[in-house]
């Protein structure tokens, strides 16, 4: 069945999700440091409003909680955090040059529909929506991980890292309308965790290799020269 | 039951000797023990408590060593008192033990077979006992802890006495391995100096390998049956194809043990560095516990042998004995010498087994028995004489400090009774008559020479000619043998150290190799005590007996029939004796000449004899050099000091002589070159770079949804 | 009674193997023109030492001075196994072909090591390349005498011979070739031309006379002794293994006294026959000979296999 | 079931009191006596599912059943034999100025959240509990791994916390894939809880489980350590403290492999072919050899044996995948053995490191000499983790081989030689470590050295016989995997 018979939810979740693919898409591009975390922070919010709406329609009051979770972690202290060290860094200037982007890009592309395809025995059990959701948030997760292989930058591998958080996020909410209550406040606190050790981990590696290219990470290697 | 009984109590008193060594710094300990004990009975005043007077300080050390040796005799003795039960008694005991696995415990069976390898291994520890206080007590303690060696020395032999006693396969692995690392540790007990480490590392590497095949070999008769004890793997009908797996398998991996040639070469390199005593145990005792799983495995586990498995059994017998006997001619160093020499007796019975194998599957299971004997035989006498010839290489070691054959000499005089002794092994060994290494000889001949019955050509052609290998070897071995005995022992001391060397003083070692000379002595004139003990082996493997191996009376060994062969070690000797004394005491009667004149030795009119003159060992060897060169990797080398007017006159010349094995280059190199190569290549993938680890996760993912959404 | 006439025949053996050097030396002598000692030299000889003191080299140990006794022994009981005249008496049954050979390298060993005793270069020498030669000769004797047995079907000497008469001629190729090899390995054994020359006293040259080159007296008289009985019981095993006719089966006087006749003929003619080859032939050098018995070893193998394919297929 | 409460509220009070009370002398052997506590707390609970079988706490909150309650029990065990070791390392490590008051604070206080980590894994009925648990251990574990402030140190963490993290991830997709399939046919909030799934795992949806197995098997295979996700292990067990390594090898591998096979029981209750065992055979496989081969390239002596881990854990990823009663019993007891034998090797590894003042296996020589106890420690702990018998390791090893000759003969010789690699790989670092001349100027060190003793005793006793409650409590165990008893 096609989209005009959906009823309104199920067409704001699927444009959701379209434009939360698309911001993975934009991140996967993104060279400068300070754009990359904006658009991140915006994935976030697209993220909390699907939540919200999520809630709204299903009237189940607990995915309201996670969704204040999602604004303020993912939306405003995360991309705060990671912006305060670009600053400090001042990194803010300098440009990440991506090799083969374009190569990326459609590497990206192709992931999607990979996604659909290996979801698609889903279809049998529930409708194309599910489908498409799922798909779209697998889709999210690749491509955060995509983004970590392609970007040298410890602070764009940390967004790679809260993008596919991101991914799962949304999975969680389209697919099955939130986890346990118990699981979300886990997984949150784990976000939460992690994002303050990033942080600490920022100012070591600062002071060890004092730069954040992770590609200078490379004493602990077994290939003989 | 009765049987067992001592046969546990050996196991147990190997491992207490082990654990007794361990209480070489525990003095203090057992005194408070003793005083505790002494507490109860008030009435005693402290000189009389038992035990406190054998602890005082000073002679503690040398008391522990002989209480642990002595643990060790015990134990020997209960060995053979065990096996010569076993085989008197011609029954097959079975036990458990309740250890291992909760569905699978210990299962133990004690038959004719164990028992007679029992008897090898209780003499062997027996007169290792004897000789061993007097060995040890040159080491000093903080150097090389006498703890140590005791330890696993008693883990070494209840490890060979476990696995004869085993019936699982389980089991049998455990002792096997226990028997392994035990030895392993013996082997790098002094391993300050490098070439031990070295050795006991390529053992241990080799020993590993070689269980691992058993293991396999096991798996795949498990593969067939339900269970693991012996008797289920007894039920496993295998197809002809996996039972030869089974058994390349199990020759795979106690060939290895036993040093088949090529796989032989951790042995030269482990049993030399190894202190002598425990040399003798594993050149002389633990490769015949190999051979004793080879028979275990394919003669009573495996149920219908193959002939092609014997001409496999034949061809490497007889290529590890030729081999085995040619290293052994080119070795300076006599331990050396000795354990490539057990390549070579080893190759023997691997020989002889083919011969009984082919026999068994040709359907003349009568000259599988001969076979069998001869080969069991062979290694029981080859125990005697090994560990002689190694007790006495210690012996030597001690005295000259040095197991360099070159640098000996003359030792007849000083120690005219090691000299003796050392002259009956080298008799035996190089299969002399009236000793004991001639009788199992003549039965492999006999064994060979019953070709006849087979109608199959190749066997026809192939097995006479493994005879006269068999003979070549026998001749070589006798070559190699009087070069030892001869450069060692006679004419003129080659080093200041043989010149001083004295008889051993302590006579407990002298009086183990007097207990083995005797034996070696005594079997070859009275084989058929043991041969009448053998059929009972036999008779539980095969099923059949030698038909009248003992017919005539017990001074006559006619295996097949008297018409065919017949062989009477006691008249034999009866005649020599006559001969001898009868020309002794003619030629000597007339009282004038009796005495004989002392002199120089004819120089050429030269004088000045002197020790450098003789031949040495290289110089004997080298017409076999010259005639089976491509044996070897020969590298000598010849350079001339040059000197006077234009450096035409050679003021001297120096002369190096290397010879080595082929199966280093051609086989092990390449293994391990292959090893590091791999590893070189699989280390590439830790490259340090984390977008590269990100990367492989990725690519998993993708690679393993595609797998599942096929 | 047997017993009595195995003594006896091997008391004959003893006492008549000087002879059959003597008159291989008398052959030998009137083959190169020379003037021939008498036949009874050898006993001469032998008397002569025996009567002398030996001398002893100063670093001879006890080996040096009882080889000779053992290995003359070893000799002797060789002997007493081997039929001269007659079959099926007593001693051959306690040891068979295989011990014979046994006997001869007991009998090596020894003479090797009294060569090692007197640690001069000489001895040693000489026992390498005995030791040498003979553990290349030994496999070739031990095929061609499996030739043999193998036949008969048994390694008892006098029950092989028996069977040989019993089948009357029959004319087997595997039996000219073992015979040619055994023949091969007598030379080399008994140390004569070309192989080794036991009348050289060239040191660089000599193999046996290098190790016996200390002896003197009774242990020189036992070991020439020793090895003249050496050559006849090779001449022996030929002329009755290969042509046992006119042994004796009975111990009626008549066919023992036909034996030895026929036995002492067969020996005279091998001796002239070894005679010839010797004034004919030049020793070759030490390391031709590996190449020598190779050739003996293959023709005991050819032997064997001609008896196995051709004689006992079935 | 107040035993189970026991066992993880006490670790949380010790994370607590440690954060708070700041460090002192005593420290060390406070900690020891918590995780003493807890291992009496769990030997309770033993003794409790031992004699009235599986325990569902109310609500299903939790499940202790025969599976994971002897795991528990070695989680205790060596939790507290590393802490007796820990105590005077440490103490060493700081006098040597390695280490500030604040981070022996940090390292306590991590050390009990780590320990709560691997009991709330074990214990939860709640499969996202039991990811948020697994991601827990890695942050409680993460700044320890960095807790030198060396570079390597600190790039080692980095890549274990980015690699695990994201890694863990996945698993997460896994369980939400679960627990979409679990909706589809029961109620919301019990639809995680894995004794509710595992009871009517026949209605789930065989595809979805089977996309869901393979995001667990890559997500909680990489803490595993797997290869090609292993790279993060060598590098975090050589660079952290001793101790550290020491539980993240015996503890932390085990109770990842413990969730794969949660979810595997799930899986293959509800699809027919055996693909999740397949996937784990495969895995498992090239795991033993490709860490057998990077054996021989090392040359940190910490490094070394965390290779050897992921050997093993690939023999028991292995063992588990081939199913079947004998390879489970056998996969269960190597995870005992090998934890024992592991963790007492990383002991004294520890103090030969310390006694050398290296962990560069070339400059480390004549142990023995110097110090008999550590050197003969370390070549006997050896000799067990290289399935010499009569260590337990041989026997486990022993069964797998057995098993796969059974099922998968084919296979058997490739077991046999990574095996034998494995063992040339080990060998050749180790003897000359231990053997040789004594150094000059190496001498000996306090080292507390009975619970490698203790570790090494029971594995030999495991070797030679396993006790009949062991026994049938690992019957029970397998007949609840692999839902058949052993022979």
């Amino acid at each position: 069945m096609n989209i005009e018979q959906q009823d309104f939810y199920t067409q704001a979740i699927l444009s959701m999700a379209a434009l939360v693919g698309l911001t993975s898409f934009l991140m996967l591009g993104q060279g400068r440091l300070l754009r990359l975390i904006f658009v991140f922070a915006l994935q976030g919010l697209l993220l909390t409003l699907t939540t919200a709406l999520a809630a709204y329609s299903l009237d189940s009051p607990h995915l309201y909680i996670s969704a204040m979770l999602t604004l303020i972690l993912k939306v405003i202290f995360i991309p705060w955090m990671l912006r305060r060290q670009v600053l400090l860094m001042n990194m803010h200037r300098d440009v990440e040059a991506l090799k083969n982007n374009t190569a990326v890009m459609l590497g990206g592309a192709g992931l999607m529909v990979f996604s659909y395809y290996v979801l698609h025995p889903i279809v049998q059990t529930s409708s194309a929506i599910m489908l498409n959701a799922l798909a779209f948030s697998l889709s999210v997760v690749l491509l955060g991980m995509l983004l970590m292989i392609s970007h040298r930058q410890a602070v764009a591998h940390v967004v790679g890292f809260m993008a596919i958080e991101n991914g799962l996020f949304f999975a969680a909410i389209v697919a099955t309308k939130g986890m346990p209550m118990v699981v979300e406040l886990g997984v949150a606190f784990d976000v939460l965790v992690a994002a303050v050790l990033f942080g600490i981990f920022f100012f070591h590696i600062r002071t060890s290799i004092d730069s954040l290219d992770v590609d200078r990470l490379n004493r602990l290697h077994e290939v003989d020269q | 039951m009765m049987v067992l009984m001592p046969a546990y109590a050996a196991v147990l008193f190997s491992f207490a000797s082990g654990l007794l060594a361990l209480m070489t710094h525990r003095r203090p300990l057992l005194e408070s023990l003793c005083l505790r004990y002494a507490a109860r009975f008030p009435g005693r005043q402290p000189g009389r408590i038992p035990l406190v007077g054998l602890l005082e300080e000073s002679r503690y050390p040398i008391r522990l060593r002989q209480a642990v040796f002595v643990l060790l005799g015990i134990s020997g003795l209960l060995a053979v008192l065990a096996g010569s039960a076993a085989l008197v008694s011609q029954s097959a005991v079975t036990d458990q033990i309740g250890l291992g696995l909760p569905w699978l415990p210990w299962h133990v069976r004690f038959d004719g077979l164990s028992g007679f390898f029992f008897l090898i291994v209780g003499i062997a520890v027996s007169a290792v006992s004897l000789y061993g206080p007097g060995y040890v007590q040159t080491y000093q303690e903080e150097k090389h802890p006498f703890a140590v060696l005791g330890l696993f020395t008693g883990l070494f032999v209840a490890g060979m006495l476990l696995v004869l006693l085993a019936d699982d396969a389980f089991f049998f692995m455990i002792a096997w391995e226990l028997m392994s690392v035990a030895s392993y540790f013996l082997v790098a007990f002094q391993h300050e100096n490098p070439a031990n480490r070295r050795a006991a590392f390529l053992y241990l590497l080799m020993a590993e390998v070689g269980a691992l095949a058993i293991i396999l070999g096991f798996g795949v008769l498990a593969g067939f049956s339900d269970g693991l004890t012996f008797d289920a793997l007894r039920q496993a009908n295998l197809s002809t194809g996996w039972a030869s797996i089974a058994f390349v398998l199990a020759l795979l991996g106690f060939g290895m043990k036993a040093g088949i040639v090529p796989i032989h070469v951790w042995l030269p390199e482990a049993h030399p560095v190894a202190p002598s005593h425990i040399s003798a145990l594993m050149s002389g005792v633990m490769l015949k516990v190999a051979v004793y799983g080879l028979i275990r495995f394919c003669f009573d586990l495996l149920a219908d042998a193959q002939w092609q498995w014997g001409v496999v059994l034949l061809v490497l017998g007889t290529i590890s004995a030729l081999g085995g006997i040619l290293y052994a001619m080119m070795q300076p160093n006599l331990k050396r010498l000795l354990a490539y020499s057990s390549v070579e007796n080893i190759g023997i019975i691997f020989m002889v087994l083919g011969l009984a194998m082919i026999f068994l599957a040709n359907g003349f299971p009568q000259l599988a028995a001969l076979g069998l004997l001869a080969a069991l035989l062979h290694a029981f006498n080859h125990a005697l004489f090994k560990n002689l010839l190694f007790l006495g290489a210690g012996i030597l070691q001690h005295q000259v400090h040095s197991l360099d054959i070159d640098s000996m000499g003359g030792l007849i005089k000083r120690m005219p009774q090691t000299s003796f002794l050392f002259l009956i092994g080298c008799m035996s060994i190089s299969s002399l008559p009236l000793f004991n290494g001639f009788v199992s000889e003549w039965l492999a001949f006999q064994t060979a020479l019953q070709v006849d019955v087979l109608d199959n050509g190749v066997l026809r052609s192939l097995i006479p000619v493994s005879a006269a290998a068999l003979a070549l070897t026998a001749a070589l071995a006798a070559a190699c043998f009087v070069k030892v005995f001869g450069l060692i022992f006679l004419g003129l001391p080659r080093s200041r150290h043989s010149e001083k060397a004295q008889e051993a003083e302590n006579k407990g070692m002298l009086l183990a190799l007097k207990l083995l000379a005797g034996l070696c002595f005594f079997f070859g004139i009275f084989p058929t005590l043991i041969i009448g003990a053998l059929n009972t082996v036999a008779k539980q493997l095969i099923g059949q007996v030698l038909p009248n191996a003992t017919l005539l009376s017990w001074m006559w060994l006619a295996p097949v029939s008297v018409q065919k062969a017949s062989y009477s070690p006691v008249l034999v000797l009866i005649g020599v004796l006559i001969a001898t004394g009868f020309t002794f005491w003619y030629l000597r009667r007339n009282p004038d000449t009796k005495s004989m004149r002392r002199s120089g030795a004819w120089d050429c009119g030269f004088g000045g004899l002197n020790a450098r003159m003789q031949y040495s060992s290289s110089a004997f060897t080298m017409p076999f050099r010259r005639i089976f060169a491509k044996v070897w990797l020969i590298d000598e080398q010849i350079d001339k000091d040059m000197q006077g007017a234009q450096d035409m006159d050679v003021a001297a010349i120096h002369y190096r002589l290397q010879v080595q094995d082929h199966s280093w280059p051609k086989l092990y190199q390449p293994i391990a070159h292959g090893i590091n190569a791999a590893a070189r290549l699989v280390g590439r993938i830790q490259t340090g770079n984390i977008r590269v680890y990100l990367g492989y996760s990725f690519v998993t993912l993708i690679v393993m949804l595609w797998v599942v959404s096929l | 009674m047997n017993w009595l006439l195995a003594v006896i025949q091997t008391l004959l053996f003893v006492a008549l193997a000087p002879l059959l050097s003597g008159w291989l030396k008398w052959c030998k002598c009137h083959l190169q023109n020379r003037k021939a000692p008498s036949l009874l030299q050898p006993y001469r000889d032998l008397l002569k030492l025996i009567r002398k003191q030996p001398v002893v080299a100063e670093h001879a140990s006890w080996i040096f001075t009882r080889s000779p006794y053992i290995i003359f022994s070893a000799m002797v009981l060789a002997a007493s196994v081997v039929p001269l005249i007659a079959v099926d008496l007593p001693t051959a049954a306690s040891a068979d072909v295989i011990v014979l050979v046994g006997f001869f390298a007991f009998a090596r060993f020894f003479l090797a090591l009294a060569g090692l005793d007197i640690g001069t270069a000489f001895g040693g020498m000489g026992a390498s390349r005995e030791m040498t030669i003979s553990s290349l000769a030994e496999p070739a004797m031990l095929m061609a005498v499996f030739t043999l047995t193998m036949t008969a079907s048994t390694t008892n000497l006098s029950l092989a011979i028996a069977h040989v008469l019993n089948e009357g001629l029959v004319l087997r190729p595997s039996f000219i070739f073992a015979m040619f090899a055994l023949v091969l390995v007598a030379i080399a054994e008994t140390g004569r031309v070309p192989v080794d020359n036991p009348t050289t006293h060239l040191e660089l040259t000599m193999i046996h006379e290098a190790m016996i080159l200390e002896y003197s007296g009774r242990h020189l008289a036992l070991i020439e002794w020793a090895s003249q009985l050496k050559l006849m019981l090779y001449g022996v095993l030929i002329a009755n293994i290969f042509l046992p006719w006119g042994i004796a089966r009975d111990f009626s006087l008549h066919a023992l006294g036909y034996g030895l006749l026929a036995i002492s003929g067969k020996l005279a003619v091998l001796a002239v026959c070894l005679a010839i080859s010797e004034t004919l032939v030049a020793k070759m050098r030490l390391f031709r000979v590996q190449e020598y018995l190779s050739f003996a070893y293959l023709l005991g193998l050819l032997g064997m296999l001609s008896h196995i394919i051709l004689e006992a297929s079935r | 079931m107040i035993a189970a409460y026991l066992v993880l509220s006490i670790p949380f009070a010790g994370i607590l009191f440690f954060a708070f009370a700041g460090h002192r002398q005593e420290t060390g052997r406070l900690n020891v006596r918590f995780n003493a506590v807890t291992l009496a707390a769990t030997v309770w609970l033993a003794i409790n599912v031992l004699n009235n079988g599986t325990l569902l706490s109310a609500g299903k909150a939790f499940i202790v059943d025969s599976f994971n309650v002897y795991l528990i029990v070695l989680t205790a065990f060596i939790g507290l034999t590393t802490a007796i070791f820990s105590a005077p390392y440490m103490e060493h490590e700081k006098q040597l100025g390695k280490l500030t008051e604040k981070r022996l604070k940090l390292y306590y206080s991590m050390y009990q959240g780590f320990m709560l980590a691997m009991y709330l894994v074990l214990t939860t009925n709640n499969m996202g509990v039991m990811w948020v648990a697994m991601e827990g251990a890695t942050l409680a574990t993460v700044l320890l791994v960095s807790l030198y402030r060396t570079p390597e140190s600190i790039e080692a963490a980095w890549k274990y916390f980015i690699l695990c993290g994201v890694g863990i991830a996945q698993a997460l997709f896994g369980t939400i894939l679960l627990y979409y399939a679990a909706v589809q046919i029961g109620d919301g909030d019990n639809a995680l809880l894995w004794s509710v799934l595992f009871d009517n795992a026949r209605q789930l949806n065989p595809e979805i489980l089977e996309i869901a197995f393979v995001f667990m098997l890559i997500g909680y295979g990489t803490k595993i350590g797997l290869v090609p996700l292993h790279n993060w292990l060598p590098d975090a067990h050589s660079e952290g403290p001793t101790p550290m390594s020491a539980v993240l090898s015996g503890l932390l591998l085990n109770d990842a492999l413990y969730a794969v096979v949660r979810n595997k029981m799930l899986v293959d209750g509800a699809t027919q072919g055996n693909l999740a065992g397949l996937l784990m055979m495969g895995f498992g496989l090239l795991s033993f050899l490709v860490a057998a081969l990077f054996l021989h390239r090392q040359k940190d002596i910490k490094r070394l044996f965390s290779y050897s881990s992921i050997e093993h854990m690939g023999v028991m990823t292995f063992a588990f995948g081939m199913g079947g009663p004998l390879a489970t019993l056998a996969a269960l007891l190597h995870m005992t053995v090998h934890s024992l034998t592991k963790s007492a090797i990383f002991v004294t590894v520890g103090h030969a490191a310390q006694l050398a003042g290296t962990q560069n296996m070339e400059r480390i020589r004549g142990l023995i000499k110097t110090q008999p106890k550590i050197g003969w420690g370390l070549l006997i702990g050896t000799v067990a983790i290289a399935g010499f018998p009569p260590f337990g390791v041989f026997t486990s090893e022993f069964l797998v081989l057995l098993a796969t000759m059974h099922s998968y003969p084919w296979l058997a010789p490739l077991l046999l030689l990574g095996i034998g690699v494995a063992f040339a790989g080990l060998f050749r670092h180790i003897q000359p470590m231990v053997y040789g001349e004594q150094p000059e100027g190496q001498l000996p060190i306090k080292a507390n050295l009975w619970p490698v003793m203790v570790h090494l005793a029971l594995v030999l006793w495991l070797g030679l016989a396993i006790p009949d409650f062991l026994a049938n409590w690992f019957s029970q165990a397998t007949l609840l995997i692999s839902g058949s008893m052993p022979l």
